[in-house]
């Protein structure tokens, strides 16, 4: 009896100490790059930490748990969202787990997750035999399942105006702003501004944290409507956040813009600035862009409301002239503009000119006078006495006297000279830069069509000839390079960007043979 | 001399200390590599696939024609590897996408900084010279292929089909051609400048104004700087560079480091072991031969206990012998006398 | 303390040093095992006989 | 002496012609391979796969089972386990004919077969591992030799000699304890500089201990192998009793079972040391797991219960599986786990005439060894020298 007694234990004692090892070590798989959590897994987490960390609390306990919500749907059995979920007094849905509404502290609400998944899972396994995890490294540490990736969704204009329609124009069925006074919740006519700009991306005492807010009252709203057998939006995880169901969602062809007595267009100017005053034609714009917060980041007040002409701290230490002229930014006006440029056609020529923006382009922009009128929002009556910025006017008969077609003997010796259809390309490059009016307007100037390739130089002079800077050689310290690579990089770059054709023997054909028979 | 104890042992400490830190900083120190070497930096963003690069290679070193012709799309359809008909090969990395330009990277050996081939070879036919690029020296090499087994980078190739002179074949950074003051083939024949040959000291300046330049377009790393100790080679672009088929993340440690310290236990085996083995052999010795003595000794023991025995046996069977005949001569005696009573008594009945 | 090992553990090496002693002491099982019926069994070789 | 006799009495038997048909396509290979068409005619070698079977059997396996030689020499002559002294001298018959065979298919690989000698009279690269080894391996063969010789000199009754060899045992066992710990890890080594083509679990910074422990069980099992085959086939030339030939297995069993045991805990080690647990769930970790429970644990257990239960079969099976383990894990090192990033068009495997040769060399081996064991005193003692060394 000790002889197998100790086999089993001499068997089993290295398993053991594996299971045990695989059992208590951190999961090494939750070591790695954190996987992407698909759209209908939720991360639980005990209080507010940044989404993109890395789902642990408290770097050495155990990761947090990836909740496969269509699993649990589906093993649950019924479509009831308040099995799990609550509803409060005026119908909004409030998100996470009933049992946890206002439960508060972390050490409570681990508790309380606790309690109700693992009671769950007991009972489930009692009553229906079903594997329900109860192990702590079963839930913790699991990897999040697949599914489609988790995106959010953007609530743009033609979403926007259906809702609108849908709410009978009623702005205040969703807008809402906190009176002090009254000590509640209301609405007040142009006031309206983004979710985003009150409710954070965490929760606050006195304010419900983004992505709580928007559940609460989007699939609030569409389960009161659902239950009202009225049309209505997703209430699932995926009806929102996957790129393929959104893609499902009706758009309208052309939203009108939204009217929150917003000035058609205004004038931008600065006390003591230096340079001509912007007319901004701001209904122009609103059409362009998806939602108004893609300019207006954080409030829907303007721009120098929070950005100052020094580094004041309520603009994130962003100066006025910065946040209209960050080439970077994705929210400033050059920074939207520039990526405009790099966008399809365009890229043929911008994707090389990195100094944006040119220095002719500045009075596209900055065309008023330098001391502004005293009002700076103008009524459209003042806009008409103002010059009309030039747009890109038609290649003149003198522009047709273009060199139609140039012969580049480069590579003499292996090829016949490519020939480069000259005047053929600055038409194309006018019908393109035509087709868009942001491009008709920074290319008033039919020069600037030029630059695309004829670079470096001043605009409007005749061009000089490439090979009056770049030689054969081309120089390594500034980064020059010599004719044969300049001529390639100029006409393949842009070729490459536009997807054109870019074989060799596209534009070289070889050299004659001596002797033909 | 009047040295307090204290004293003289902090001084002992501070000497101690100082002797190792001057070892410590012995073991690690790093030899910079050669510095005027000549090296490549290879743009991925310029690069656009154009394949003029194979060609001169196979021009500048004799090779046959590319077996897929230049302007051939399909030749991308599958990565290729140097081999010994291709020095160097472009390879697709990522197709053209939306608005993304497809990305190639050009492949050949790296000519590494701390080469492995050089460290792996049993013959030394590999030799990083000062000028950059690493040279093999056929005349040597006995063809166990080491060195393509250890490249991480896939780099070299072997003539298998050889009979008698097989050679391991790789770029050789056109050495002949820097020599005489040119540059290598592939980079004089690229019509994008994506190739520039320099001094490498000069190419990394020159990637960081590109990058420096364009930072949206380049990623803030110069491959080929300090993977793996570095490499003559570098690359600069925008793509991730483990898709571009590199050891994205790879450690600044030449790999030939993991060997060499490896093969500094070496002499340890070889001055331990005698000394051990032999302690263990004069143990085990000793113990036989203590064995040996014990067993001799018991055996004379017995011995002895044995003729012992036998004496005392004798002995005693002699005194049983002797106390017999006593016994005997006794009896005779009693018997004598008693006949002679008997005798005498008789007589005097008779008288 | 409770934290201190936690955080012995979550290292790598030092997860090896509980991991080897672990199998120091699973070693000693595995040889009593493997030696039990040594002491009831003569007819293992003997040292001195050649 | 009635050998020659018999020898040419029996000299068409299945056995023979069997193998007599192997070595003639073998040798019809050899000329292939060395005079027509090289190694791109009759191997599957790449470029990315350098190193095939004749380098991951051949040689990486041939030299960990002909671990058993220097393994029992230590063990009875260093370590006073005298009782094992009639398997020393199989042990190293088995171990000079496995280095010869080798250093013959290494002959095969080596693209420069000719010039073999030149790390040592060329250039030599004392940076190279391969130098180590091949160091290493050329010495230990001349150590074999010289410990084989007494058997062959007792043969030919070169007596003067014969004694001179005796008295360097120990020098000589020492020595091929030496270098057998050096190369048997320096193959190890050679790896240690592909941590990028390596798979993980097989990767290991420890790879060097890996190999030489698992040489060490490799060996054990070798000899408990061949000592049954010759125990068997070769009854009439052995000495020792059937009692005492099984009391001398079972031994050998315990030793195996421990070097086992070691080396699966080191390879756990292994597996801790960079935290590569999570690779165990992957494909090529069940292959792992494979060799590591099905080549390893099993024979140990099988091992332990032969030991305890004096179950010869056991032991047997036990051993077996040991060589096979042994040989899988070095193929795996050097062929399945390498390159394992690449796709499946990329892999290697070997093509037939490969397969050939390597199964040629193992032929003649068993030709020499067979050979060797009829003629001179490997299995039994030599009247004139019983009892010495």
């Amino acid at each position: 009896m000790k002889s197998r007694g100790a086999t089993i234990a001499c068997l089993l004692s290295p398993g053991l100490a594996l299971a045990l090892l695989a059992g208590c070590g951190q999961p090494s798989h939750g070591r790695q790059q954190p996987a992407a959590v698909p759209a209908a897994t939720i991360t639980l987490r005990l209080a507010d930490e940044p989404a993109g960390a890395q789902p642990t609390y408290r770097q050495l306990e155990r990761p947090a748990v990836f909740f496969a919500h269509p699993a649990h749907l589906q093993a649950l059995g019924d479509k009831d969202c308040r099995r799990c979920h609550a509803v409060d007094d005026q119908g909004r849905f409030l998100p996470g787990l009933k049992q946890l509404v206002g439960v508060k502290g972390r050490r409570a609400r681990e508790q309380a997750y606790h309690r109700v998944c693992i009671d769950c899972h007991r009972q489930q396994a009692r009553q229906k035999g079903k594997a329900a995890p109860v192990l702590c490294g079963q839930c913790h540490g699991a990897p999040p399942g697949r599914g489609p990736a988790w995106s959010a969704i953007r609530f743009d204009l033609s979403l926007h105006q259906r809702h609108l329609l849908a709410m009978d124009g009623k702005c205040e069925r969703c807008h809402h702003v906190y009176d002090e006074k009254l000590k509640k919740l209301v609405w007040k006519k142009n006031t309206e501004s983004a979710c985003r700009d009150c409710h954070g991306r965490y929760r606050r005492p006195e304010k419900t944290s983004l992505a709580d807010a928007s559940h609460a009252a989007c699939v609030g709203c569409h389960l009161r409507r659902l239950a009202g057998k009225r049309s209505a939006g997703p209430v699932d995880c995926l009806g929102c956040h996957t790129a393929g169901r959104r893609a499902g969602i009706k758009r309208l062809e052309k939203p009108p813009p939204l009217e929150r007595g917003q000035a058609e267009r205004m004038l931008i100017c600065q006390e003591g600035a230096k340079t001509g005053a912007v007319f901004f034609e701001h209904r122009n714009h609103e059409t362009r862009v998806a939602a108004c917060h893609q300019c207006h980041h954080r409030t829907m007040n303007k721009c120098s409301t929070c950005h100052r002409r020094s580094e004041a701290d309520q603009g994130g230490g962003v100066t006025l002239e910065r946040a209209y002229h960050d080439s970077r930014s994705a929210v400033s006006c050059v920074g939207c503009h520039r990526r405009q440029a790099e966008e399809g056609d365009c890229r043929g020529c911008h994707f090389r000119l990195v100094q944006l923006p040119a220095q002719h382009s500045c009075p596209q922009c900055h065309q008023a006078p330098i001391q502004p009128p005293s009002r700076p929002q103008l009524a459209g009556t003042d806009y008409v006495g103002v010059a009309v910025r030039p747009l890109l006017g038609p290649l003149s008969e003198d522009r047709q006297q273009l060199p139609e077609r140039i012969e580049i003997k480069v590579l003499a010796a292996a090829y016949r000279p490519a020939v480069f259809p000259h005047l053929k390309i600055v038409k194309r490059l006018d019908e393109v830069v035509r087709r868009s009016s942001l491009a008709s307007v920074f290319h008033g100037r039919v020069e600037t069509l030029c630059s695309g390739c004829h670079h470096h130089q001043p605009l409007g002079a005749r061009p000089a000839p490439c090979r009056s800077c770049h030689d054969n050689r081309g120089s390594r310290q500034q980064d020059r390079p010599s004719l044969y690579t300049a001529y390639h990089r100029q006409c393949v770059g842009c070729h490459q960007q536009l997807r054109l054709k870019q074989g060799c023997n596209d534009c070289h054909r070889p050299a004659a043979k001596e002797v033909s028979p | 001399m009047t040295i307090s104890r204290r004293g003289f042992l902090g001084g002992l400490a501070a000497g101690t200390l100082a002797a190792g830190t001057a070892a410590a900083s012995a073991g690690v120190k790093k030899l910079p590599g050669w510095p005027d070497s000549y090296g490549l930096l290879h743009d991925t963003n310029l690069c656009v696939g154009c394949r003029r690069c194979e060609e001169a290679c196979k021009r500048v070193n004799g090779l046959p024609e590319p077996a897929v012709p230049l302007g051939d799309e399909s030749v991308f359809d599958k990565m290729r590897r140097t081999s010994k008909d291709d020095y160097t090969v472009v390879n697709r990395y990522r197709r053209a996408d939306g608005g993304r330009p497809a990305v190639y990277r050009k492949h050949q050996c790296m000519h590494c900084q701390d080469p492995c081939c050089a460290s792996v070879c049993f013959v030394q036919a590999f030799e990083k010279t000062p000028q950059g690029p690493v040279l093999y020296h056929p005349e040597r090499c006995v063809g166990c292929r080491y060195c393509v087994m250890a490249c991480p980078y896939y780099a070299l190739a072997y003539e298998y089909e050889q009979v008698w002179t097989p050679r391991v074949v790789r770029c050789t950074m056109c050495y002949p051609r820097i020599k005489k003051g040119q540059q290598p083939g592939c980079a004089e024949a690229c019509p994008m400048g994506a190739i520039t040959f320099g001094r490498r000291s000069d190419l990394l300046k020159l990637a960081r104004q590109r990058i420096r330049k364009q930072p949206d377009r380049y990623i803030d790393h110069i491959y080929g700087e300090h993977e793996f100790g570095g490499t003559s080679w570098l690359t600069i672009g925008g793509t991730p560079f483990g898709e571009l088929g590199l050891h994205e993340g790879a450690v600044p440690t030449p790999l030939p480091e993991i060997g060499s310290s490896y093969l500094s236990v070496v002499p340890l085996v070889i001055t331990i072991y005698p000394g051990l083995l032999a302690g263990f052999y004069a143990f085990s010795r000793r113990r036989e031969q203590l064995s040996r003595k014990e067993t001799r000794e018991a055996v004379a023991a017995a011995l002895e206990r044995a003729r012992q025995e036998a004496e005392n046996k004798l002995q005693a069977a002699a005194e049983k012998a002797k106390k017999e005949k006593e016994k005997a001569v006794a009896q005779a005696v009693k018997k004598a006398v008693e006949e002679a009573k008997k005798q005498a008594g008789q007589t005097g009945q008779e008288a | 303390m409770y934290h201190v090992l936690q955080e012995f553990m979550t290292a790598t090496k030092g997860m090896c040093y509980v991991l080897s002693f672990g199998l120091l002491v699973i070693f000693v099982p595995f040889w009593l095992f493997l030696s039990e019926r040594e002491k009831d069994d003569t007819s293992l070789p003997d040292k001195d006989e050649h | 002496m009635s050998q020659p006799a018999t020898a040419t009495g029996k000299l068409l038997t299945p056995f023979n012609l069997i193998t007599a048909a192997i070595l003639a396509v073998g040798g019809v290979i050899t000329v292939l391979r060395f005079f027509v068409s090289g190694l791109a005619g009759t191997t599957n070698l790449t470029d990315t796969y350098p190193w095939g079977l004749w380098i991951g059997f051949d040689v990486m396996s041939g030299v960990a089972l002909a671990a058993g030689g220097f393994v029992i020499s230590s063990a009875v002559y260093l370590f006073g386990m005298k009782e094992y002294k009639p398997l020393v001298r199989p042990a190293i018959l088995t171990g000079f004919l496995g280095y010869s065979l080798v250093v013959v298919g290494l002959l095969y690989d080596l693209g420069r077969w000719y010039r073999l000698p030149y790390p040592f009279v060329v250039k030599p690269g004392p940076t190279s591992m391969l130098f180590e080894v091949g160091l290493c391996v050329a010495l230990y063969l001349t150590t074999l030799a010289i410990e084989f010789s007494p058997a062959a000199l007792e043969w030919l009754g070169w007596k003067r000699l014969r004694q001179l060899v005796g008295s360097l045992t120990i020098a000589l066992t020492i020595l091929g304890l030496i270098l057998s710990t050096m190369h048997q890890s320096s193959l190890g080594a050679l790896f240690l500089i592909t941590p990028t083509k390596l798979h993980p679990l097989w990767y290991s910074s420890h790879l060097p201990v890996h190999f030489f422990i698992s040489a060490v069980a490799g060996g054990l099992g070798m000899i408990i192998i061949e000592s049954a085959l010759s125990h068997r086939v070769f009854h009439d030339q052995v000495e020792i009793s059937g009692e005492r030939f099984s009391q001398l297995t079972v031994g050998l069993a315990k030793a195996a079972a421990v070097t086992l045991a070691v080396y699966l805990a080191v390879k756990v080690i292994g597996i801790a040391m960079d935290d590569k647990w999570h690779w165990l769930a992957s494909g090529y970790g069940g292959w792992y797991l494979v060799e590591m429970l099905g080549f390893v644990a099993l024979p140990c257990f099988l091992f332990v219960i032969g030991y305890r239960e004096r179950r010869l079969g056991a032991i047997r099976v036990a051993a077996v599986l040991t060589v096979l383990g042994i040989v899988l894990n070095r193929l795996n090192v050097a062929i399945f786990a390498f390159n394992w990033q690449l796709p499946a068009a990329e892999r290697y495997f070997p093509s037939w005439m490969e397969l050939w040769v390597t199964v040629s060399i193992v032929t003649a081996g068993v030709w020499i060894f067979r050979f060797i064991v009829k003629r001179m005193p490997i299995l039994h003692e030599h009247p004139e020298w019983r009892g010495q060394h």
